[in-house]
């Protein structure tokens, strides 16, 4: 289990293939990687991630902790950037272990849409035209209800 | 009771500073609410509407009628939109 | 789109990296990896996957096609490998790639159980008590239902 | 008419070979199979239990009572395992 925040960039194949390599006990590994999506125009020229640092490891850990309650995992990653992203680049990423792969599978989508609604990080993006808080989307807090 | 408070997001920017020391004897989040209501028109702008905004109570999501007798830090903030 | 039917391993980093990078139209990337799971007594010495050549490419491009027309997907690749695997090895990835994550979640799970259920392999166990075929899950059929 | 059979997995390991030839007039792949389960014992214990087979004509799932006519390659195995 780890949780890392951080600002610099990560490399998404090095972290999966670590996460992956040789476990003989799970079976199933998923990912998720969420990455800067550009606006359908093409205007995005940056998106910044603000967080709360005092309360963002554990509000993730706390998340993560929940997650090993309700499935059987081996083990599981949560890494999440802040600071100033292109788009394209890498915002974050999950991974999951488990067994089998309904547990990894579920385990996943229940970390992102936690992280998406509970863990303390804004995006905002910037155009030309100005900068803009991405509000948060209803079907986000609607997908909780499925826990 | 000193507090202090942080702001995170558009909260920070409408408020302009990102925290601040508050000397205080509200007995909950919703009474510390309208005390920085009654302060300056930057408050009340920010704080217009309470159900576009969360409230964590030291570092724990929390709702807007929890005490704040003996807690050492509140955040306000939009909906998190991380992932 | 990709498909792959190989018996080399992969590098799953470089795999998954290669398919997630620069995705400024995608946001979503999710990758599933299959590993030889050894048996709960650590007794497999290694797992022989069989596969029906002619057909396999072609079942396995009907799924995905399939896939492609349920979910709004940018992108998606499929990897599978055949011959004989020791255990913590890679069978086989999928990887989704998609401008929202409940699409590229869904499909990545629609791969999965079809590809597990619908793709002409085989697995069999080797151990030093001799080797079995793996017999096809109840649970793996009734998965398909949901679709 | 000629028809390449194969046999995969245990199927191929009861009857003891991965494929051959067939002259055979059936009609459909039911047929076939009781021409096959005819032959000789080996042919019997593979196609014992029809539930517990799977067929693929011309490289597409199909049914027991698929025709065989027009058809080149039909192809018995065990229900899929793989992922």
């Amino acid at each position: 289990m780890a949780v890392r925040v951080q600002q610099e960039d990560f490399d998404f194949g090095a972290e999966a293939d670590a996460f992956a390599e040789g476990r003989a006990d799970a079976g199933a590994v998923v990912t998720f990687t969420g990455l800067v999506r550009d606006r359908p125009d093409g205007g995005l020229r940056e998106m910044e991630i603000e967080h709360y640092p005092a309360m963002t490891e554990r509000a993730i850990a706390a998340i993560e902790a929940e997650a090993v309650s309700r499935w059987n995992l081996v083990d599981s990653l949560i890494l999440h950037r802040y600071g100033r992203l292109r788009p394209g680049a890498r915002i974050m990423m999950v991974a999951t272990a488990a067994p089998h792969r309904a547990d990894a599978f579920a385990a996943a989508e229940f970390l992102m849409d936690y992280l998406k609604s509970r863990a303390p990080f804004w995006k905002k993006e910037v155009t030309d035209a100005g900068a803009e808080w991405v509000a948060a989307q209803a079907e986000d807090e609607a997908a909780l209800g499925r826990w | 009771m000193k507090l202090t408070v942080l702001y995170f997001a558009w909260v920070r920017e409408r408020i302009g500073l990102p925290r601040e020391t508050i000397e205080t004897d509200a007995a909950t989040v919703a009474d510390l609410v309208e005390e920085l209501r009654g302060r300056e028109p930057r408050y009340e702008l920010a704080f217009a509407d309470l159900s576009a905004l969360r409230v964590a109570v030291d570092q724990e999501l929390a709702d807007f009628d929890a005490p704040v007798r003996d807690v050492t830090e509140i955040a306000f903030f939009p909906p998190m939109t991380g992932g």
